[in-house]
């Protein structure tokens, strides 16, 4: 992984994404990164801030240290204000109850449509992966932020198999094919804050983390990025930020 | 894959739903379970797993179980490496994030010997409930666009005769036996689950039959004092089995965690050879102990004590 | 009310009714002769029987002399075995768990369709009743006992507003409309047992009560009646039934 | 009758669904209710009925709103007289049981200046489980062939496409606002229900605004010690009042039953005149008093005392 001087490349991804909260929303974190982002948000800058898990469970707290191993064990329900079914917390996102999802992948494309089923071809495929679980469910029906790793095998032209729909095929394909709602909000990587055009729905590149050029970026991607035309900087990583992440995660099981 | 409703109907008619002492062994439970039976599971990833029953169900050499869950962990893994199911229908199949994907999950899809059937984790949930409600599909607005859609069988697109939008219709499930673990129930299947309920009540209901491990069972009257928790109804269930520690190695909410020690020797194991690790797992764990006793002891006391421990600090606050 | 000698048309309405029942059954059950019904007959011959009610309870146990003044307070939950909402206990019809509802309805015709909504033209009724409440899905999704005083001006030619289909129009119309399952079973009468000819439908006679002649029981009905060849004779209430009923009721609230 | 889903999920973003102290007064929340709004009420027939919250609508002088409630009480009397409503949706409308069909409801809707609209139970809970779902229909098997269908705006029948069945889709219910009152809450708006739960969790999902109406407000962290009875989360709520007693004169699973005395008073005022009767009884009860625990004095202490110890006693056992 990359590290930009004091901090880790995942480090980096948790405060990029924190930063792209606001107080008072809704959002359904998957452990690790996800979860991480916005705990930092509710200590910095988002008190009111409803964290959602899969497994069933609506506003837990977090404590530092015990970080759940994933989002369906008793760990995740320290004092939460609900514990409910997998299936109804599922369904708060077609009741239009979130406001983002955080969501991850083997592979994106342009147009931000996620693979996490099948490396190669889904009849006889290289990798079986572990599949969509609520993924599919988030990036179909509410906004979606996707924090990966940039590389190249990972940015690609074309996804192998759609697990998680974007902007489909781009412009109003998403909206023509019943997705009425959401779609894919930012994407969030150790080079770069992403966005998507509002027209064409392909992705472009919004900010630029501190010392990275336009090219590394585009070296790293696999398709033809778009570029706003004044190109923002993002703020570094403050101590306040990173020291969040290492109370919370003291182990670095997931900031490594 | 949805059931006529005539069908459901006449067997679940044809069911003793009288209030009646259901308590049994194990090996008598697996018996109501024949083989190409679609099996449904309770929990979801390591929680509320009914392990026992699986457990159970290997030993008796179930085969060509379909088997449907929310998420499937390891349980999914010996239920492909033993032979007792092919086909998975499930959201995720993983041991779980922090061991990433699973190797036996792989080598047998890969290798085309077992199905990994992949809906969105909500359309799992809805088609449960369809089938809990008594109806053929529910609409739901997800999975639209993807390509999950062209390999599973079952969802039909369609215009909403009301407002005009593109909707996907789900069908029910209606599993032929749902195996689902809780803390505490009563001889004739009155169960109270604490903590998480994942889709453990709509896959009873949505069942053909069920069959409850416990950690203990209570008095029918310890029951009644609580009504409003009570979450399935005996008029559900058909076999009542006590199992303490029932999930092992996965957790039980309030009362055990995972026992992560085996979960990483398990990892371990996999890992250096996925198909010949699950089976010498199986020969060990499964097939060779006593009962389900010796199967515990195989885990280990320190680790009893350990899950048991950091399983109940839940209510420690 | 008709009063057979040493007990009341409403105690024998519950007797009648209760052995309908059968043991291992699960009954949806009102308030008043219903519940009576299920009581006795757990109480004599069905110990396994349940009872639902459409407040949201499943298995509960009467207590004599605290029958619940409907079904949907807290009384009604006296050491049941579940509460659960009125959606789901009514949702258990459809899904198939019920094997008898009881019913009742201000009119009732040949073919077992029951009115509760409207005396008269539903535009301009002459009076407006409560309405189907559950009755409509009892109707619907299961077999049905109706259980009424036997008048002309309640079995009438036709009902005023079909609430709750029975036959619907005789013959396989029921079937035709959609309500593949259940359908009327018995109409249980201070007069008679009644049932419904397997092929057109319509009423018949099944077995008179203790001192009643055919006739009486046509002369108190709107539309012509089928006569089974051989009609059958019930059993007058015992000393135990009506014994059980009055321990229940002390206050002769219902069974007066 | 079916909200569009993009004004259904546009209306929902730009609620306030932060973690935030909703405390006020029943005229604060009353300001929430806009003339012609669709009200839900919770609980059904004489249980939890949200009275305090519909006497403060009745005293802000709130007009043409729809109401909708799984069964239908004195409320919907009360409702008609006042001119509040004059339309109620609902599956059976009447006083209770014991005291036969409603007069007031009678006089209202056979004069033609009132609309009962009746659905059958089950159909009005699927109805508001559908908007809790945020889906536009959900199907069902019931009130097929019935003249039912055809005096009510909305359902359609289809041919399922799965299996050929004849369905009918009941259409989803997202009422304006919710009025709902439970035992306990928090002043974020955490709901906890004892006993019989009704349709009130899905109705709490479907509003577009929920006002809590709660006989105390609790500490969130209580709330946080068991999550798992939390039944309407705060992320749905809008408004928490407390009322103690705010079902009188209906009940409160555990903490009181019907106040008989006053029901009788009032079918026999009702029973002599039904326009006259609802409006000497309005104007008595709902008008008159200063504030809701005047309205508690006017019931009597020796009501209250003995509700209290009738309402208790479900939990002697």
């Amino acid at each position: 992984m990359t590290d930009n001087g004091s901090h880790s490349a995942a480090e980096l991804l948790a405060v990029m994404s924190s930063r792209s909260l606001e107080d008072g929303q809704t959002v359904f974190a998957g452990v690790g990164i996800p979860l991480l982002a916005a705990t930092l948000a509710q200590r910095i800058h988002a008190p009111g801030l409803t964290i959602l898990f899969e497994g069933g469970v609506l506003g837990p707290f977090i404590v530092p240290g015990e970080l759940p191993p994933s989002t369906n064990e008793q760990r995740c329900t320290r004092q939460a204000n609900m514990v409910l079914s997998n299936t109804d917390v599922l369904l708060l996102l077609q009741r239009g109850y979130v406001d983002i999802g955080f969501m991850g992948g083997a592979q994106i494309d342009r147009y931000g449509n996620l693979n996490s089923s099948y490396i190669g071809d889904a009849e006889n495929p290289k990798i079986r992966l572990p599949g969509t679980g609520g993924g599919n469910d988030i990036a179909s029906l509410t906004r979606m932020i996707v924090s990966m790793i940039h590389e190249k095998r990972r940015f690609v032209e074309a996804v192998d198999f759609v697990t998680s729909t974007g902007y489909w095929h781009g412009g109003t394909s998403r909206s023509d094919s019943g997705l009425t709602t959401g779609g894919p909000y930012r994407v969030i990587t150790d080079l770069a804050v992403l966005g998507f055009d509002e027209e064409t729905r392909r992705m472009k590149v919004e900010a630029l983390h501190d010392g990275v050029e336009p090219d590394q970026v585009q070296d790293a991607t696999g398709f033809e990025l778009m570029f706003d035309d004044e190109i923002g900087r993002t703020e570094p990583p403050t101590a306040d930020e990173l020291a969040v992440l290492r109370e919370m995660d003291p182990d670095r099981v997931y900031i490594a | 894959m949805t059931k006529p409703y005539a069908d459901l109907r006449r067997e679940t008619e044809t069911r003793d739903r009288s209030l009646r002492e259901k308590v049994m062994s194990l090996e008598e439970a697996a018996a109501l379970v024949d083989d190409g039976d679609h099996v449904a599971l309770g929990g979801c990833t390591l929680s509320r797993t009914p392990m026992a029953m699986i457990w159970a169900l290997i030993r008796a050499r179930k085969k060509d179980l379909v088997v449907s869950r929310s998420i499937t962990s390891t349980e999914g893994d010996l239920l492909y490496g033993s032979g007792a199911s092919r086909h998975v229908m499930t959201s995720w199949f993983s041991q779980g994030i922090v061991w990433g994907v699973s190797r036996v999950m792989r080598h047998y899809t890969e290798t085309g010997r077992a199905i990994f059937e992949e809906w969105s984790h909500m359309a799992m949930g809805v088609r449960y409930r369809a089938g809990a409600m008594g109806v053929p599909f529910i609409p739901v607005r997800s999975m639209l666009g993807s390509d999950l859609t062209g390999r599973i069988d079952g969802p039909k697109e369609m215009a909403c005769p009301f407002t005009g939008d593109r909707l996907l219709l789900v069908p029910a499930l209606n599993p032929d036996v749902a195996l689902i673990h809780v803390q505490r129930c009563d001889a004739y299947g009155n169960a109270q689950m604490d903590g998480l309920p994942f889709m453990d009540a709509d896959i009873a209901m949505a069942a053909n039959r069920v069959i409850l491990t416990t950690e203990r069972i209570v008095s029918n009257s310890q029951i009644r004092r609580a009504p409003d928790r009570t979450r399935i109804p005996f008029i559900t269930v058909d076999a009542v089995v006590e199992a303490p520690y029932g999930c092992a190695p996965h957790e039980c909410y309030g009362v055990y965690e995972p026992f992560l020690p085996n979960l990483d020797a398990y990892a371990a194991l996999i890992g250096r050879d996925a198909e010949a690790g699950v089976k010498e797992y199986l020969e060990r764990y499964v097939y060779q102990p006593r009962d389900w006793v010796a199967y515990l002891d195989l885990l280990g006391m320190d680790n009893v004590i350990d899950a048991a421990r950091r399983g109940r600090s839940v209510y420690n606050d």
